[in-house]
């Protein structure tokens, strides 16, 4: 298979416009869930409705394909007449899926904290807020890094899916210039590389934050 | 108890400072705790001894309410702690916010140091009295200082728990109870998790601190510690106090057999 | 009753989707499953080269979406002389691809095992393999359990992304039906449900797993 | 020398074929879960001619993203797939002559209440297309001004105007046609007259380098539609577009 | 000793049954063991005593190789474990399946039990005899059950290990590494996670073994078994053995000032 060079150095400068808006919606959904994520996992560790509205909905997002998910989102909303961009939509529908994955995330991390360290912040007098703020949850952070770093790499590639409500992420970009050329192996090597050195990004940054928030345990 | 001591407090009040009554604690069907009373009065250093499962432990846990208790109450220094009686004579549970202001009063450690890893050795005594105490951060970390310098430990105020020996370790958790400034220590066999060789340094850190006066219930299999420093010896066994007394009188004549069996076990395995 | 009768006239070619959704699947599984472990075991006990050459595959494996590696190798194989039915080359790609994961799985579970295990069994004139075989396995895998069951999980929702070489299952079943019909909330959120059944059974099947290795323990 | 692909198919006795699924009328899977349409008529009745048997054909569903590849990569013999005649394509794929002409269809929500293609081209109004060269070059030149909305499939455009997504779709006539009965809240905007009136030409495409089998191919497409085939082409007309075929080419020889 | 059980064997066997020489371990630049030479006879209990960090876990781990050494040999019953001397004179680590075989003539136990927790109390006994020694089920089964049974744990055979008190763990450990019919046995501290009350029955065994003839290596902070049981003390500090000799001398007039230490010490902490 020769590698036409002359076709992707035109390939090139659109991938990366695309790869821009890639970059704006992986950051802002990684952003979004580590919060939300939070969110879902506090209120499915407490019981009553809330605790089990939490872990109905982590089963549903977890548990359907993203790319249906996006659908309802993008054209369902506007039908009940919330018409929200297709980059708004991909947002919210990345979000609402990967928030499922992250709560489980912190799930898994609030657990790896031993009673015991619960009950030495009681013991000192701390209430429940100072104690997760203070003494739980940089614990959880330091130890969920490591599948964050991962979630962030499924994200980044998962939002390629976004293309199928019309936004011109790198895998749109990439689907318009296959079809005009009938190149796709080119624009698909170009695509491969660079969502390599998206995730490599992630990679490298989650072990530089994990090295820097690693306590000697 | 010596009365000149910064720690110093009035032996002689009427008042004990720790005031347990009708203890009962069930785990399920399993009735651990079966009605226990203990009054500490100011000053004392109590050391509570028993076989394994006699509920030394749920004992100081629910001082402090780690454990939950079906009946009975506690206070310190004449104020309840977790329960109170209402005037129907009903026990009814504190707010959540009453028992953390109450446990500020009670230091406790753990067999398990149980530092908080993400924390150097001074963060881990500062935090409670900036966060909970709103005490200003420059006096909290002078405090600090002050009572790693008396647990021997001055130099060590950067260093992470996991670089520490584990008697280290357990000389911090001892200097971050007494950091919230609390009207009694509890102990649960803070020195069963060590090196022989380390259990020293953290005896003699509590020897000091009964010397200067904080009220202690110290739960331990260190025999000789009870015999130095205790005030008054508790044995208890199946969720009761069997016998309780001077150190002296209790291991020399113990009243009752079944601490007579438990001191000669004791004997027969550590008389080399 | 009118908006539901294109899900009336397909829902048994639906069926007939999600059954080789679960095929290809399952097919994907035992392959993936089996280099993941040679992978995890290659990275614990292998050669320099050997380790530096699988971090590597499960770096680049990790850092490009399956939909790119599954267009890219699916049609260079051919070039390469060798040719595939399509069923097969995906089966091939999607175990290549989870492979990579798996072996993440298998090797945290080894890896958390203390190594007290592996003295007690080299204590007890173990020879490598039969230690591995009776003494570490066993005990690595209901490590693993959890994490492997939502790779399966993952898996599943992946085959809806087979189409692009010519493989039909639930996905492409709904695509068809949706391209006739033009009733696209009804026929994706019927496959919805139906992905969401499937996955939710071995998710069911992963939790209770989890919870066996908790009791062990 | 490399065998050509026609010596390949006939030692198989099979001819196997890239089509789309999802396309009716032209390729589409009926609500018995068969695959018909104008193209697959087309892949039956080419393999009835190369190997005297219709149903000698394999076919080999792709998506737009997979069908270069697979032709390309020798996956299939050649594919079958709405795709029209491109330059930028034909650098990297061969194509036979065209085996149909398509216009484009423009339809818009009654509710927006525009009359020509003139008032669509206002930044107020959304424009939904297939993310294909010709509809996005249409857009670019004939309406520079609308926002435009690239979307893959025919049902994804129909959603995001019936949802209110867009204001106005353009898509192949054929299509448009297919789905006519559908939609009552849609009107259609006339182009006579406009370049959305121009044909487009769908072919047949190919690995290129292989000329006998390119010359087989494009011989049988030009058969189809002007001489011994004819009959055949007039009648999928009928069938699947419910129209005449266009003519067959007929002039006077006496006075050229 | 008693010569007619069933474990006796020949004491007055001029060839020791473990004879390790000159043996160096190096942590890095940390040289952990620093030519340890030690020969215990046929149906000898060795007691290894000595401070922290001296190297004892160390040592009992160089025996079956589960730790490598830098210098030094070690022969059970005569027979090399892990490194022989080719004719040069030059040390030669022995093939990984020698290493293998030649550990079953060694039982270890540690600590910490490290019992198999996916396999019952029987399984986790018959696994290594079945598969390495290649003894029949039924067979293996049969001494399994006779070593449950003198261990005083017959009624576990089908328990899983999370459901055995840390004192069953330990039994059953000891009898998982009986049942490989060892030549000598190494105890490693293996009371020392042990609630106190739990430590009797484990320590019971352990002298009902020696008294069967077995031979044995026990490191242990016991004194009082020290003193029962053993033939012989050997003391270590920083590497190296200090002082050796019968446990009524070395208990009642230690040679070395180290050791003199070391016991005052210990008599003080457990002196009631
Ligand atoms: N969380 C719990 N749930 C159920 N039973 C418990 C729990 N904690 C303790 N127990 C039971 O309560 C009894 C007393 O336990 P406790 O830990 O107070 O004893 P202890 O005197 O401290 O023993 P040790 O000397 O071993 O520390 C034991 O029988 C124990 O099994
Ligand atoms: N895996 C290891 N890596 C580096 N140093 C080690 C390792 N294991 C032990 N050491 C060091 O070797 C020395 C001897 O350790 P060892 O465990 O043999 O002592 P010990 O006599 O058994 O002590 P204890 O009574 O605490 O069990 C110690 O200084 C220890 O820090
Ligand atoms: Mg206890
Ligand atoms: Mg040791």
């Amino acid at each position: 298979m020769p590698i036409d060079v002359h076709f992707l150095a035109r390939l090139f400068p659109a991938l990366l416009e695309g790869a821009e808006v890639t970059v704006e919606l992986a950051v802002l959904t990684m952003a979004i869930c580590v919060v939300w994520g939070l969110v879902v996992a506090l209120g499915q560790a407490t019981r009553g409705p809330l605790g089990w509205a939490a872990g109905a909905y982590i089963q549903i997002v977890r548990n359907t394909p993203l790319l249906i998910q996006m659908y309802i989102v993008y054209f369902g909303l506007s039908l009940v007449g919330v018409p929200l961009s297709g980059f708004a939509s991909g947002l919210l529908a990345l979000c609402l899926q990967n928030g499922g994955y992250v709560a489980e995330i912190y799930r898994g991390g609030l657990q790896s904290v031993s009673a015991r360290q619960y009950e030495a912040g009681r013991a000192l007098g701390m209430r429940r807020w100072t104690l997760y703020r203070s003494v739980i949850l940089p614990q959880v952070i330091a130890r969920v890094i490591p599948p964050l770093a991962n979630q962030g790499i499924s994200i980044t590639k998962d939002t390629s899916q976004v293309a199928a409500i019309a936004v011109m992420e790198i895998m749109k970009v990439a689907q318009v210039w296959v079809e005009s050329s009938a190149n796709t192996y080119d624009v698909f090597l170009a695509v491969g590389l660079i969502y390599l050195v998206l995730t490599s990004v992630i990679s490298v940054g989650a072990r530089v934050a994990e090295r820097q928030l690693a306590f000697v345990s | 108890m010596n009365a000149e001591s910064s720690l110093a407090t009035d032996v002689t009040s009427p008042r004990p400072m720790l005031d347990m009554s009708g203890i009962v604690k069930r785990f399920g069907a399993n009735e651990v705790l079966r009605g226990v009373s203990l009054q500490v009065a100011r000053g004392e250093t109590v050391v509570v001894i028993g076989p394994s499962g006699s509920g030394k432990t749920t004992l100081l846990r629910c001082v402090n309410l780690l454990e939950d208790y079906q009946q009975g109450t506690v206070a310190v220094d004449g104020e309840p702690v977790g329960y109170v009686m209402d005037r129907g004579g009903q026990r009814q549970r504190m707010a959540e916010r009453e028992i953390a202001a109450a446990r500020e009063k009670i230091g406790i450690v753990f067999q398990s140091y149980n530092l908080f890893p993400h924390m150097t050795v001074l963060q881990n005594i500062v935090a409670a009295p900036i966060r909970v105490r709103g005490i200003p951060r420059p006096k909290a970390e002078q405090r600090a200082r002050d009572l790693l310098a008396m647990v021997g430990l001055s130099e060590k105020a950067d260093a992470y728990p996991a670089r520490l020996s584990g008697g280290q370790q357990q000389r911090v958790a001892i200097a971050r109870a007494l950091a919230m400034d609390p009207k009694i220590m509890l102990f649960d066999e803070v020195t069963s998790a060590l090196d022989p060789e380390l259990v020293g340094e953290v005896l003699a850190a509590m020897q000091q601190l009964a010397r200067d006066g904080m009220t202690m219930i110290v739960v331990t299999h260190e025999m000789s510690f009870a015999r130095d420093v205790a005030d008054r010896v508790v044995f208890m066994d199946g969720g009761v106090i069997v016998e309780q007394g001077a150190p002296e009188e209790m291991f020399a004549s113990p009243r009752t057999d079944r601490v007579r069996q438990f001191l000669k076990r004791y004997n027969d395995r550590y008389r080399i | 009753m009118k908006t539901f009768a294109p899900l009336l006239h397909s829902y048994w070619y639906l069926f007939r989707g999600a059954g080789m959704t679960v095929l290809m699947a399952t097919t994907a599984v035992v392959p993936a499953t089996l280099l993941g472990a040679l992978l995890a075991l290659a990275q614990i006990f292998g050669s320099r080269a050997t380790r530096s050459a699988i971090v590597g595959y499960i770096f680049i494996i990790r850092g490009i979406p399956l939909l790119v590696l599954l267009t890219f190798v699916y049609y260079l194989l051919p070039l390469t002389g060798v040719d595939l039915p399509p069923f097969w080359g995906v089966v091939l790609v999607l175990a290549c691809y989870y492979a990579a994961f798996m072996s993440e799985a298998f090797r945290a579970g080894i890896l958390s095992l203390p190594q007290a295990q592996w003295d007690a069994a080299k204590s007890l004139g173990m020879s490598r393999r039969l230690m591995l075989r009776i003494v570490i396995f066993p005990q690595a895998l209901r490590l693993a359990a959890p994490p492997f069951i939502n790779l399966c999980i993952n898996l599943i929702k992946a085959t809806s992304l087979v189409s692009i070489v010519g493989l039909w299952e639930l996905t492409m079943a709904s695509r068809e039906v949706v391209e006739r019909t033009l009733a696209p909330f009804q026929i994706f959120l019927a496959a919805a449900a139906m992905y969401f059944c499937i996955c939710y059974a071995l998710a069911l099947y992963g939790k209770y797993l989890e919870r066996r290795v908790l009791v062990g323990h | 020398a490399q065998d050509s692909v026609l010596d390949t198919v006939l030692k198989r006795d099979k001819i196997i074929v890239a089509t789309y699924s999802t396309s009716p009328p032209l390729a589409y899977v009926d609500d018995k879960g068969d695959l018909v349409g104008f193209e697959i008529d087309m892949a039956h009745e080419i393999a009835k001619d190369l190997l005297g048997d219709p149903n000698k054909v394999e076919f080999v569903v792709v998506q737009s993203d997979g069908r270069f590849p697979a032709a390309l990569s020798g996956k299939v013999d050649f594919g079958l797939c709405s795709t029209t005649i491109y330059p930028d394509r034909a650098v990297r794929i061969a194509f036979t002559r065209p085996y149909i002409d398509t216009g484009n269809s423009l339809i818009a929500r009654k509710d927006a209440a525009i009359k020509t293609i003139q008032e669509l081209n206002d930044p107020k109004y959304t424009y939904a297309i297939l993310n294909v060269p010709p509809a996005i070059e249409r857009a670019r030149q004939l309406l520079p001004k609308v926002k435009t909305l690239l979307l893959d499939s025919p049902s994804a455009l129909f959603l995001a105007v019936k949802t209110g997504r867009a204001t106005a779709f353009n898509i192949d006539k054929p299509i448009a046609d297919y789905y006519e009965h559908e939609n009552d809240d849609l009107m259609r905007l006339d182009v006579t007259g406009t370049p959305f009136a121009y044909v487009a030409q769908d072919a047949i495409f190919m690995k290129p380098g292989d000329f006998k089998w390119w010359l087989f191919l494009d011989t049988w497409v030009g058969e189809l539609r002007y001489g011994s085939r004819y009959n055949k082409y007039q009648e999928w007309y009928q069938k699947w577009l419910h129209k005449d075929a266009p003519p067959q080419r007929a002039y006077d020889f006496n006075k050229y």
